[in-house]
């Protein structure tokens, strides 16, 4: 495995997930969408660090890490507020949720 | 000595206006105005004489800076030559005299004072024009004595009419000025001053640093010329520029015999005297067909009227037309000869019909109520619009000579004189002088021109005695042909009747001769004509006098030797000179006397013995009469322009923009007044601020249409996101 | 410098942390819901930290700047100026939180524990030089964030607030990693200076396309672009303003702004200010338009808003237009002018949005009519906001015209002649909304009959500290020497 | 020091005022009348002191104010700007005493705002730093904006606010200009050396020296125009007037008085002050008589005193006929300036302080007839001459001076500014010359429809102008009449700065 594999699959996942946060009609599946694209991030930055940068320097793999500890940080928050949304609005379809416009 | 004087002159009326102005402030009067004024007009006048003496051994002009500059500076200050002097004494004397009248004829006029006060500011403003030694200051004295005409015409401004004539008069004589103005600048730029004497335009006309006489220096000057004579067309009723003087008649009378008879209309003449150095062949052609064609066409206009005091207000406009013809063709003297003899018998006349007017008791109705009825309006005036008020009309009069004998005898001194009557009345003189010299100068050049304008001057002469002795004839010989009115009539009282006597005094020669005696008024010389056919008009000096002094002992010797005079100067023309010039004044006097009498008999004909009746005449030839009736339809023409322009004015609308806009202006007013002002008006609400609104507006619409794209919906947001970054990123691939 | 002696240097942080862990402590403690304690504590928090602020500035600000934790952090006078900048703006907001009446009184501790973080956050995001640090920073800054925008527990508008600002916040904030992903990948490093050196070299060696730069930078683009609302990342920022409770709006309007600004000059001016990159990636006329366009779109969509807080979030987008235009210019001067302007924004912005709570606490209402005859009932808060709007407006005397003024002399100097037309215009048609308020406070009367309303002396002290220097910055010398002097470090190529 | 006093008392009195109590109405005019005599009084003695030989400042103050961009407080005072001061000194008390009666509502704001608008046009004709110039130049808009916005008429609204943004568009092009200059005030031959300055009079000496970037003719040209429009706003030369008339009929008379007085003396002050002195091949390029843009100023002129007075012919409304003349009036000022010889400079600068008297003249005696009739509708009056003597007797003063009668002020400034103009624009100063005969027309038009002619039955009672009133024309009046029969009065204050400007234009 090369790194163009690696970058093709990452561009897929981020595509992915721009793609769902764009259509999908639910909150759920717009934060599955985030993570995606977030996950693409991590994947990228292993990558690099594997293979552009000299072995003993894993500073890549270490912002991979702390991507995902804040991926999951953010998802917490994102669910809360889904919370929120359902018990203000009844309901978690995005395009319900447009009270504040103009 | 002189200075002094001449401070005292103007400031005494001013002094006097002062006077009722600050009080007025405080709303309070000076006991007794009318003293004040015409105290302050007597010593004036015992200045002037005084002055008589000083001013003989050289003209001299006394300036101080006035409004100094970096590089110019414009000066002000007294000119004092044999004419300034002469304009003195007639305009304090007039004006002392229409002042003594007033007190009677102005009796009991609830703004009795104000009248007063503003006679003496006339008076002031006046005397400032005359004695002023440059342009500017002469143009601030013209302005000022048009406000005063504006205020004295307006001075029953209850009445519409009066409110009307005012304004009238005001801008007519406006439009002149800027004729004038516009004379001025272009001689300003030439000589970069505006003073004429001393180091002024009459001497900087012979530096070649400034100008050079040749051709198109000539016509540059030419033209400058006539524009300078635009303001004198204005104020003094010149054609075409000549139809507020007979409205302006609404004012008071005494007013009428002060500002429009002797003195603010003669300065137009005045104003052309004083710029004769400058004037080229060109210009004074101009001036003399003016003067001619006015002379001429008042006149005729003068013969159909029935109010008395149109009558003379044509008769004015003719006169001051005969002075400008005689300014024209370059007989400067005889020009002023003429003011002053006139400036006394049309005052005289003026005020006699005034007393004629008074003595019908209706003064006062005639200032508070406008009656629009009474049984002699006929259809015809009504359609002109303009009632004669029936206390003027000369058709209520007649037989008043029992009534009032000193009004009756005054005027018909005044009334020979100014027909022309020798050998005893001043005016037959003065006429004669101008028509003698323009067929003199017509003989002398056998020019077709000067021919032309004898003829004009000619008849106008005839027509005048004409309808000067109609005036006569209708209103003291025959019947009392409005009896209640008649039985009211009454001589006036001595404050009025004695100004009359002196006037009538005033109006016989020999008071005249004693100014231009000797070496008293001398036609200025015009330098930049050094051309050898113009040398008549640069003579030494002090032959216009001459002419004069001996006239009274018989008039051709005298113009020959002022012919001579003329041409010692330069020998080429000596001969044809005189030759050309011998027999001119003979001639020219015979053809007046004859057409004079010729105009007198006719009148007596028709209007006292009745043996020819006007109305058939006037029915036979009907187009003429109605040409005269309706004042050559001068009047006609300019509200028939304003008609057709507001229904321009309509249409205009009607395309520029569907509603009519507000801002248009009702009712009559001057020509450009509906057409352009309203289109302006209309244009700067509809347009030019329209633009501006327009451009706020579409500003909104634009924040508008940002608005909307703010849908609320997240997932759009996001769109626009993902759009802007392919965007941004394809513009810079692009770049 | 190795971590042990960093901590030092990190006093200020590692205060705010403490107070923050303090505040929820005392928040357990203290039994009586009503009392303020909490709020004061935090006060003393950001006093405290003030203060170690300037002590570490003073006493090591003349060794230059120090990079701190292995050249993850960067301390000098640019990130203290933005320190203290800060902490002003969060003392600002506890104050408005106390006096906010919609700020319901449970949950305080949290709230203000919050505030305190997010304080951190912009702290590092001030002084982050690498790129995992400056990730780091945004997120905390952006999840803290999202919590207080919905922090309003029973209101609609503060939990969709919430919603649409997470949502967006994190699909640019991971675009922007993604962008940062390639950029670590193309150096191969993760510190913005080196970053810019082999991005330099690389591209004159030719071994990288400029097209994969230009994307990094773009998507890098959108993370900081959201952060400051530059078109087309704003969209988020009305709303959220309009749903956030009114002093996180006020906040977020000046804090994370500024912040955002920070960490724009840094990345862009470290990261990818070498001459030779620009030669193949011309940035500074992407953000000339996209600055150009932000006052625009903002000005204009801010003209028929009648809501007073979406309107001054509108206005908030224009004036992040205007700062922008410095950021273009690659002069310290631009980078003055911004550092100048921040801080007239602070105080005109802060006081503009108290007046706001202020007028919602008395009549209730954020719309404009709400605020129809409010200078013949409340003279005094009626002038402060007159006051605020036209320094907004930019015109003198007002400190506003003056941090305009240097901010277009700055961009004249550099010859984008249309740029400051542009932006001048756009302040013409600013009047024109800003003016809308003035009218309904000075020439409308009150609909109903209001009996004046008297506020308490606490609030006219506290007015009174934004109104003074919104009149009197301009004046003053020391201003302009303090923004100057914070540039003077920014490594500039 | 005697300046800055006479600049900042209005200031201080405004925060005087503040502090008295709402209640004590009469005590709040007191003392604004107080402070607005102190200035008065200040400029009368500056008047009299000031030495008229010389064309240099005098009563110089030059502090540094922000040296970051070295800025400096620096007033000081010229012929040209002590005569405007003494003009903007007379009218304050005079609008005070205006507005003694007839403001209704909040009497405190209205005095503070004043005093603070005094503040602002003192400070702009003393202001010799160009930054300082702008700033008290915006500092008038503030005021304005209120005194018209919430003690106006009716529309005041819609007045106001447009009069803000046009003034603030205007002001902004000019912002740009004067940024280009500071920025270029230090580069001789494309390198810069020393510091940059806003300093006025030094920025006059480095635009003529050559090699200098001031001095590049294309930088004039570009730089002219930036100041010009801005200027153009505040004369206002068409197309920029249309502020004028909604401000003036909505404004109390007192603040219409200061509008015209002032504030429009602003403008053409500017265009002295800046445009001309600073950037004389700016000025030439639009004067120089060659081509379109060689008339391009004079062209305005013309427009303006035309266009202003056919306007003027169209309105029914009293105050909007008096404010379109002003637009004529201004019109003879930019006509003067463009011709730029002495007689046209002088005549333009006389026509300002004029216009500033004979307008404040006539807008005072609108108010008088407004606060009576409670209308201004020309049409609806009639025969008032015998019912208020002396207040028509005061019309017809203004009236005379404003259609330029010789022997009041009106004249000397016009005829001056033709007489100059004439000797670079023939054609256009002859058409210019119609805007005499129409000024007539609509004056003595106005003057027929609301004092002569048979009394309106309506106005039976109406009461005759009091002393109040009277007290505000009197000074007016007197100047009028003072500066007609003798124009070397204020001619001699500005002889030498004239000089010295038209030198200026001349060394290029």
């Amino acid at each position: 495995m090369t790194l163009q594999h690696y970058l093709v699959i990452s561009a897929i996942l981020f595509t992915l997930g721009i793609f769902a946060v764009l259509t999908r009609r639910n909150a759920i599946s717009i934060l599955m969408g985030i993570e995606l694209i977030l996950n693409s991030c991590n994947l990228n930055f292993a990558a690099f660090s594997r293979f552009m940068t000299p072995s003993e320097d894993i500073s890549g793999q270490i912002i991979a890490i702390f991507g995902i500890v804040l991926a999951a940080a953010e998802a917490a928050v994102f669910l809360a507020i889904i919370l929120a949304i359902y018990r203000e609005f009844g309901s978690i379809r995005p395009d319900e949720v447009d009270t504040l416009k103009g | 000595m002189v200075v002094p004087l001449i401070s005292i002159i103007l400031l005494c009326p001013l002094a006097a206006f002062a006077i009722f102005g600050l009080l007025g402030l405080a709303n309070r009067r000076f006991p007794r105005q009318d003293y004040l004024s015409t105290a302050a007009m007597l010593i004036a006048l015992a200045c002037s004489f005084l002055l008589l003496r000083e001013v003989v051994p050289s003209p001299e002009a006394h300036t101080v800076d006035w409004l100094s500059l970096g590089g110019v500076t414009f000066s002000m200050g007294f000119y004092l030559d044999s004419v300034t002097v002469i304009m003195l004494i007639v305009v304090t004397l007039v004006s002392s005299l229409v002042h003594i009248f007033s007190m009677g004829y102005m009796h009991g006029d609830p703004r009795y004072p104000r009248f007063f006060a503003y006679l003496s500011l006339f008076s002031f403003s006046m005397l400032f024009l005359v004695v002023s030694d440059n342009l500017l200051g002469i143009y601030i004295g013209w302005e000022l004595v048009g406000l005063c005409s504006y205020l004295l015409i307006g001075f029953w401004f209850e009445k519409d009419s009066a409110a009307n004539a005012c304004k009238k008069a005001f801008l007519t004589t406006r439009v002149g000025d800027v004729g004038m103005f516009i004379g001025m600048m272009m001689l300003f730029k030439q000589f970069k001053t505006l003073s004429l004497y001393g180091d002024g335009i009459f001497t900087r006309i012979t530096n070649p640093e400034y100008f050079t006489a040749d051709a198109t220096g000539i016509v540059w000057l030419s033209i400058a010329g006539v524009l300078i004579f635009c303001g004198a067309i204005g104020k003094s009723a010149q054609m075409p520029l000549h139809t507020w003087l007979p409205d302006a008649m609404e004012g008071p009378t005494p007013v009428s015999a002060l500002i429009h008879a002797a003195t603010m209309v003669a300065a137009g003449v005045y104003l052309t005297a004083r710029m004769f150095p400058i004037l080229t062949e060109t210009s004074s052609l101009v001036i003399a067909y003016v003067g001619g064609i006015t002379a001429l066409v008042a006149a005729t206009i003068a013969i159909v009227r029935f109010d008395i005091k149109r009558v003379l207000a044509y008769s004015t406009i003719s006169q001051l037309g005969y002075m400008m013809l005689a300014i024209g063709a370059g007989s400067y003297v005889a020009g002023l000869f003429h003011l002053t003899t006139h400036a006394f018998f049309k005052a005289l006349l003026f005020l006699g019909s005034g007393s004629v007017i008074h003595a019908f008791h209706a003064m006062h109705a005639h200032a508070h109520d406008d009656e629009h009825d009474h049984e002699h309006a006929d259809s015809e005036e009504h359609i002109l619009g303009s009632e004669i008020p029936p206390d003027q009309d000369m058709r209520n009069m007649g037989g008043l000579r029992h009534k009032m004998p000193i009004t009756f005898v005054t005027m018909l001194i005044a009334t020979l004189s100014i027909s022309g009557v020798p050998f005893i009345f001043s005016g037959f003189w003065s006429k004669d002088a101008i028509l003698g010299g323009v067929l003199g100068r017509a003989m002398e050049w056998n020019s077709a021109h000067h021919y032309i304008l004898f003829g004009m001057a000619l008849c106008a002469a005839g027509i005048t005695a004409f309808y000067m002795f109609r005036l006569i004839f209708m209103t003291f010989f025959g019947e009392p042909r409005n009896q209640e009115m008649h039985d009211m009539a009454h001589e006036s009282p001595k404050s009025m009747t004695v100004p009359l006597l002196i006037l009538a005094f005033l109006s016989l020669p020999v008071v005249n001769i004693l100014w231009f005696n000797e070496a008293y008024v001398k036609p200025p010389p015009q330098p930049h004509l050094h051309a050898p056919q113009h040398a008549y008009i640069a003579p030494d000096g002090n032959t216009g006098g001459k002419g004069y002094a001996v006239s009274l002992f018989g008039v051709s010797e005298a113009v020959a030797a002022e012919e001579e005079g003329g041409h010692s100067t330069d020998g080429t023309h000596a001969d044809d000179g005189h030759h050309g010039h011998g027999p001119a004044h003979t001639i020219a006097m015979v053809l007046s006397i004859i057409v004079a009498g010729l105009g007198i008999f006719l009148s007596w004909l028709f209007y006292h013995r009745r043996t020819l009746s006007a109305e058939s005449v006037a029915t036979t030839c009907r187009p003429l009469y109605n040409l005269f009736w309706h004042k050559y339809y001068f009047d006609e023409f300019y509200d028939g322009v304003l008609v057709t322009l507001t229904v321009w004015k309509a249409r205009l609308f009607a395309q520029f923009d569907g509603s009519v806009v507000d801002g248009i202006v009702n009712g009559v007013g001057f020509v450009t007044r509906d057409l352009l002002a309203a289109f302006t008006g209309a244009f700067d609400n509809r347009v030019v601020d329209g633009i501006v609104n327009r451009v706020a507006q579409v500003t909104w619409a634009v924040g508008g249409r940002i608005r909307r794209i703010q849908t609320g919906a997240i997932q759009t947001y996001l769109f626009v996101v993902l759009a802007g970054i392919v965007l941004l990123i394809l513009i810079f691939r692009a770049l | 410098m190795k971590n042990i002696d960093s901590l030092l240097y990190f006093t200020p942080e590692i205060l705010l942390v403490i107070f923050a862990v303090a505040v929820i402590l005392l928040d357990l403690v203290v039994k009586n819901r009503e009392s303020s304690a909490v709020a004061h504590l935090s006060l003393v928090g950001c006093i405290c930290t003030f203060a170690a602020v300037l002590f570490i500035h003073f006493s090591f600000g003349d060794e230059g700047p120090i990079s701190l934790f292995l050249g993850m952090i960067r301390l000098d006078t640019f990130s203290s100026f933005f320190k203290i900048l800060l902490l002003l703006a969060t003392a600002a907001t506890i104050l408005f939180s106390l006096r906010s009446e919609e700020l319901d009184a449970r949950l305080k501790g949290e709230y203000y524990a919050l505030l305190l973080a997010i304080t951190l956050g912009m702290f590092l995001m001030a002084s982050s030089t690498n790129l995992l640090m400056i990730f780091i920073s945004l997120e905390t800054v952006s999840l803290t964030s999202y919590i207080l925008a919905g922090f309003l527990t029973h209101s609609p508008r503060s939990s969709e607030a919430a919603f649409k600002y997470i949502t967006y916040g994190a699909v640019a904030s991971g675009t922007m990693l993604f962008g940062l992903s390639f950029l670590f990948g193309m150096t191969g490093t993760g510190d913005l200076a080196q970053i810019a050196g082999r991005l330099t070299e690389l591209l004159a060696a030719g071994d990288i396309a400029p097209l994969a730069v230009l994307i990094a930078i773009t998507f890098v683009l959108a993370g900081v672009g959201y952060k400051i609302a530059s078109v087309p990342f704003h969209m988020w920022s009305p709303d959220v303003y309009e749903g956030a409770p009114i002093p996180i709006t006020a906040f977020l309007s000046v804090a994370s702004k500024s912040a955002g600004f920070a960490l724009f000059i840094r990345f862009f001016y470290t990261g990818f200010g070498s001459t030779g990159l620009m030669e193949s990636v011309n940035w500074p006329l992407m953000l000339a338009i996209v600055s150009a366009l932000t006052m625009t779109v903002g000005n204009l969509a801010a003209l028929p808003q009648q809501n007073v807080k979406r309107l001054l979030a509108y206005s908030s987008i224009a004036h992040g237009g205007y700062l922008l235009m410095g950021g273009v210019l690659l002069t310290s001067e631009g980078i003055g002018a911004i550092l100048f302007y921040l801080v007239v924004y602070l105080f005109m912005n802060l006081g503009a949005f108290y007046v706001v709570v202020l007028v919602a606490n008395e009549v209730g209402s954020e719309m404009i009519d709400g605020y129809r005859g409010l200078a013949s009932h409340a003279p005094l808060v009626a002038g402060a906001m007159m006051i605020f709007l036209f320094s907004l407006t930019g015109i003198p005397p007002f400190a506003g015209f003056f941090g305009k003024w240097i901010l277009f002399t700055a961009v004249l100097e550099q010859g984008y002649y249309w740029l400051a037309l542009v932006g001048l215009l756009n302040s013409v048609v600013s009047l024109y909304y800003y003016a809308r308020i003035v009218k309904a406070m000075f020439f409308e009367e009150a609909g109903e009959e209001t009996d004046s309303v008297s506020f308490s002396t606490g609030t006219f002290a506290l007015l009174s500290v934004f109104v003074i220097p919104t009149i009197f910055i301009g004046f003053l010398n020391i201003f302009y020497t303090f923004s100057n002097i914070s540039v003077s470090v920014m490594p500039m190529q | 020091m005697l300046l800055s006093l006479m600049i900042f008392i209005p200031l201080l009195g405004m925060v005087a005022v503040l502090l008295l109590p709402r209640e004590s109405e009469e005590l709040v005019k007191r003392v604004t009348l107080l402070f607005t005599l102190i200035p008065l009084a200040l400029a009368v003695y500056l008047f009299i002191s000031y030495d008229r030989s010389t064309a240099g400042t005098q009563y110089v103050t030059n502090v540094p104010w922000i040296d970051a961009f070295n800025i400096q407080y620096h007033v000081g005072i010229d012929g040209l700007s002590v005569t405007l001061l003494l003009l903007t000194a007379l009218l304050g008390p005079i609008c005070v005493i205006a507005s003694w009666r007839n403001i209704e509502k909040g009497i405190k704001a209205y005095m503070a705002l004043f005093l603070l608008l005094e503040t602002g046009m003192l400070g702009f004709f003393a202001a010799l730093d160009l930054f300082l110039f702008y700033v008290f130049f915006e500092l008038t808009l503030l005021p304005m904006y209120f005194l018209i916005g919430v003690w106006g008429g009716p529309r005041r609204e819609y007045a106001a606010i447009k009069f803000f943004l046009y003034t603030l568009f205007g002001s902004v092009l000019m912002l740009v200009a004067m940024i280009a200059v500071y920025l270029n005030s230090n580069i001789v031959n494309g390198v810069a050396e020393g510091a940059r300055t806003f300093d006025i009079p030094t920025l006059i000496t480095l635009a003529a020296t050559q090699g200098h970037a001031l001095a590049n003719s294309d930088f004039q040209v570009w730089v002219f125009v930036g100041f010009f429009i801005g200027f153009a706003v505040k004369v206002p030369i068409f197309p920029f007037h249309t502020w004028l008339p909604d401000a003036h009929v909505e404004a109390p008379t007192a603040i219409s008085v200061i509008l015209a007085g002032i504030l429009l003396k602003m403008g053409t002050y500017g265009l002295v002050r800046i445009n001309m002195a600073m950037f004389p091949q700016g000025l030439d390029h639009f004067t120089d008589g060659i081509g379109f843009w060689g008339n391009s100023l004079a062209l305005l002129g013309f427009i303006n005193i035309v266009y202003g007075s056919f306007c003027a012919l169209a309105q029914t409304d009293f105050k909007k006929l008096v404010a379109y003349s002003s637009i004529g009036h201004m019109g003879f000022v930019i006509l003067g300036l463009a011709a730029r010889n002495d007689s046209g400079i002088t005549g333009a600068i006389l026509q300002m302080f004029n216009h500033g008297v004979i307008s404040a003249m006539l807008f005072l005696l609108v108010g008088v007839l407004y606060d009576r009739a409670h209308h201004r509708e020309i049409n609806g009056f009639g025969g008032l001459g015998t019912r208020m003597p002396i207040y028509t007797g005061i019309t017809t003063l203004a009236f005379m001076a404003s259609l330029g009668l010789p022997g009041l002020s009106g004249f000397v400034g016009e005829a001056l500014s033709l007489l100059g103009a004439y000797e670079r624009f023939k054609f256009l100063t002859i058409l210019s010359t119609i805007g005499i005969v129409v000024g007539a027309a609509y004056f003595l038009w106005t003057l027929q429809r609301v004092f002569l002619g048979t009394l309106n039955p309506k106005y039976e009672a109406l009461p005759e102008i009091n002393g109040r009133e009277i007290l505000t024309l009197v000074p007016l009046g007197i100047l009028t009449i003072v500066l007609g029969v003798w124009p070397n009065f204020a001619i001699d204050m500005f002889r030498e700065s004239v000089t010295n400007l038209i030198d200026v234009l001349n060394a290029i």
